[in-house]
């Protein structure tokens, strides 16, 4: 993967959500931390082009992403508040639903389906209501449901919200086991410690853009 | 909705609500009772003096006003097609009197105010044993603090959508949207209890 | 007395349907009421809700419109809603949302296959958001409002297209919650 | 503040959310922690009386839950998702709303709303509309709401999800300086870490009962 940023920048109204940024993302497993409000939403939804940039540009896998649109298809993205994003009732037919018009048989859709819930040993979950699964059971379908597709990059919108010790770790290993890039923003800085980029945000501007352990210490410093 | 009231120190802000919905209640039936033009047109002319003085950008007062406008103006002109003239003017002087005390009225009152207004206004009902008074209030507060709510999750849905590259259509985003609000309902409701807002009554 | 569980459904379904009318209200020039896409949630009320909590729910609407909140597609409210040619329609929002949930409670089932469910719910809503709510339409624009019969019951007849497919998607909507979250057999 | 649990267990259906359960609280502050659906909500809501036990009793402050209708008024709830707590659009609306119809004259009320926001520091609130309020000050406003009716107990459920660094330690200042009875769910579990008493619930039974170390040094074997 590769992620230009050439002074992109978000404003809404008179307010500045992301000031100009010129950075080039490569790396396999990317972290974003910063305080409420401090940008790392706006950051993400540029990326897959759900926001597009008000200056400047994003260039992903040497597509510019004002050119689409729509989101680009090879960004998967899990927001921030996964029960947002599950669209049929069904675990296995939400799952299946971004496969649809795609050209893919039944069958095949069943498969891959299949396939999705195999890698997180989550084949239970498939006939289960969205609504009454617990918070990691939710994660886990939500992510199921953006892997399906194939995507090449993942952005991951605080994942470990609201689940206990065990769901963390679980996410947290399912995350370092996936073979896809990720791009992970979390108040849970366990879960990037041990990144080799960090990026921390402030007020709209990049902070730092360090190894984990730096980026943390100069985050404590600021919420100090 | 929320977003109609502006603060303000006007005459209008500093009126009663009770008074603001009495006036409007009792020109709504005058102005649908006279078929006097020119008692109608005055009509325009103070109510539109009254909601022009309210302090908002002159800008921003008319924006308001548009969907209304043309809504009243199709009502006028399928009047004008089938009725005399003076029918299709009656109804346009009419509905545009009301809609700019209306808007007078929105725009100075908050919801608390309102909330506070229709719990004395259902006080009468609740004597005859048909409603509690204070949920006719706690009903209309909870609309008004909602629809915003429901507005940003149908975002939050529509994005869902672009992000999976799946295409909108009217099912899959009216299903998960009513299914969340069914699930907060349940979470408010709690919240509702636990703050004894409605002990006195059970 | 009402469980506050059902006062907080029927309110947000009323946020619901005042939601809807975001969308703008497309006026014909033959006849003096907007095709809305706010029917569609009284029809949903009452499938999803049930009559008692889903004609509360559009109770709660009018009361909205009757404080002067701006409320109705297009951003119209007021006393003069229920002075309009309107009206008729309006006041029938309340019954349809009733008969569309009394006819969804007695045709729907949790058991039945969702062919069945979703027939019923489309008959539901056809019932009460068309036919019921028609009569009360078209009745008052020919007593109050002094539109001759034909031309009221053949200019409501421009809706009828726009207002099956509403009950269509109401019968979708409707058995989705279902599979979704069965609130159904909850009904007070 | 007393609150005794006699045998008390709540089952839904065939599904036992909480055993049976014989204990009593009597210090201000109580932790509570947890896997996700261990009970711990579920033991929270039986103290104030919003679920009633299916089976035993549960006694707060001598008043047995069973006998009244509603909630109790002397125990607050902050729940977990506090934006569903906020009922009126402006915050001092919202504050006032949990007075009315209790006999108080309008400068009562306005009085108290106001002594309400001054105990934050957060009289800039007043004004604004709660769905505009970052975490932390949704958190606060729903503090006020809750606090303004003079409950005895206070319990808040995982009052520091989605915050940053700050408004967490913001948070977490408040809680120790509450001068009423605090019961606090979380999984964080740095904010009941000094706490002489955290309750550790697994599978809707009451695993350990001891001081803050010895209660998480359990919880995290149990999700090992
Ligand atoms: N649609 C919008 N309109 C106006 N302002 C917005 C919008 N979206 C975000 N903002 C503002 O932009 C700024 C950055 O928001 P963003 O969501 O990126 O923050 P964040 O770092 O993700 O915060 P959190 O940790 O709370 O999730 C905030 O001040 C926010 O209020
Ligand atoms: N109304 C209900 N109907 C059926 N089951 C319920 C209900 N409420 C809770 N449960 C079940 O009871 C169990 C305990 O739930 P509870 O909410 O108390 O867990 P919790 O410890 O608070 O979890 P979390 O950490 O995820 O908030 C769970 O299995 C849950 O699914
Ligand atoms: O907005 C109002 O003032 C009420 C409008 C009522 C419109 C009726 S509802 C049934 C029929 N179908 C439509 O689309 N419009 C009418
Ligand atoms: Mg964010
Ligand atoms: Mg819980």
């Amino acid at each position: 993967m590769e992620i230009r940023f050439e002074g992109a920048a978000v404003t809404y109204g008179a307010r500045e959500a992301l000031s100009p940024l010129t950075l080039t993302l490569t790396e396999n497993r990317i972290g974003v931390i910063g305080l409420n409000g401090s940008g790392k939403t706006t950051f993400a939804r540029l990326i897959n082009g759900l926001t597009k940039p008000t200056a400047g540009r994003v260039i992903v896998n040497g597509r510019d992403t004002a050119d689409s649109h729509s989101a680009l298809p090879e960004v998967g993205f899990i927001f921030q508040q996964p029960q947002n994003q599950i669209i049929l009732p069904i675990v296995r037919d939400d799952i299946a639903f971004g496969l649809k018009g795609r050209g893919f048989s039944k069958a095949e859709i069943e498969a891959k389906v299949e396939a999705a819930l195999g890698r997180f040993d989550a084949a239970h979950l498939a006939a289960r209501r969205a609504h009454e699964l617990s918070g990691g059971e939710l994660q886990i379908a939500a992510l199921c449901a953006v892997l399906v597709t194939g995507p090449d990059i993942l952005i991951l919108d605080e994942p470990t919200n609201q689940l206990d010790l065990k769901n963390r770790a679980l996410v947290q290993k399912i995350i370092e086991g996936l073979p896809e890039n990720a791009i992970v923003i979390s108040h849970d800085l366990e879960l990037v410690a041990h990144f080799g980029r960090v990026l921390l945000f402030h007020e709209g501007r990049l902070a730092a853009d360090a190894p984990a352990a730096e980026a943390i210490a100069r985050y404590r410093e600021i919420a100090a | 909705m929320q977003s109609l009231y502006v603060e303000g120190t006007s005459i209008m802000h500093r009126l009663p609500a009770r008074s603001k919905l009495l006036v409007l209640a009792i020109l709504g039936v005058i102005l649908f009772t006279t078929r006097n033009i020119p008692l109608l047109s005055l009509g325009v002319l103070i109510t539109g003096a009254v909601y022009f003085s309210l302090g908002l950008p002159f800008g921003q007062a008319i924006a308001r006003l548009k969907p209304v406008l043309l809504t009243i103006l199709v009502v006028a002109l399928f009047s004008l097609a089938f009725n005399p003239w003076h029918g299709a003017v009656e109804a346009l002087l009419r509905l545009t009197a009301l809609m700019l005390f209306a808007a007078a009225v929105t725009a100075t009152t908050t919801i608390g105010e309102f909330i506070d207004e229709i719990t004395l206004l259902a006080r009468p009902l609740e004597r005859a044993g048909l409603v509690a008074a204070n949920d006719v209030g706690l009903a209309v507060g909870l609309v008004v603090r909602f629809v915003p709510e429901i507005l940003g999750r149908y975002q939050a849905i529509k994005e869902a959508h672009a992000a999976r590259g799946i295409k909108l259509r009217p099912v899959t985003v009216l299903a998960p949207l009513i299914i969340l609000t069914l699930r907060d309902a349940d979470n408010i409701a709690a919240a509702i209890d636990a703050r004894g807002v409605r002990r006195h009554v059970s | 007395m009402m469980s506050t569980r059902d006062l907080v459904l029927s309110a947000l379904f009323a946020a619901i349907i005042v939601a809807l009318g975001i969308l703008p209200p497309i006026t014909l020039g033959f006849i003096p009421v907007p095709i809305t896409a706010q029917s569609l949630g009284v029809m949903m009320a009452g499938v999803v809700l049930g009559a008692r909590r889903g004609a509360i729910a559009v109770l709660i609407v009018l009361v909205l419109v009757a404080i002067g909140l701006p409320v109705l597609s297009g951003g119209r409210g007021g006393l003069a809603a229920f002075a309009a040619p309107t009206t008729g329609f309006l006041i029938g929002w309340l019954f349809a949302a009733s008969v569309t949930g009394y006819v969804a409670e007695r045709l729907v089932r949790a058991e039945q296959s969702g062919l069945v469910q979703t027939v019923g719910f489309f008959l539901a809503s056809a019932i009460g958001g068309i036919i019921v709510l028609y009569a009360f339409g078209i009745a008052y624009l020919v007593v109050a409002a002094g539109v001759g019969l034909q031309q009221a019951f053949v200019g409501s007849m421009a809706f009828v297209p726009g207002d099956v497919i509403k009950a269509f998607v109401a019968a979708l909507a409707g058995r989705a919650v279902m599979v979704g979250y069965p609130l159904l057999p909850a009904r007070a």
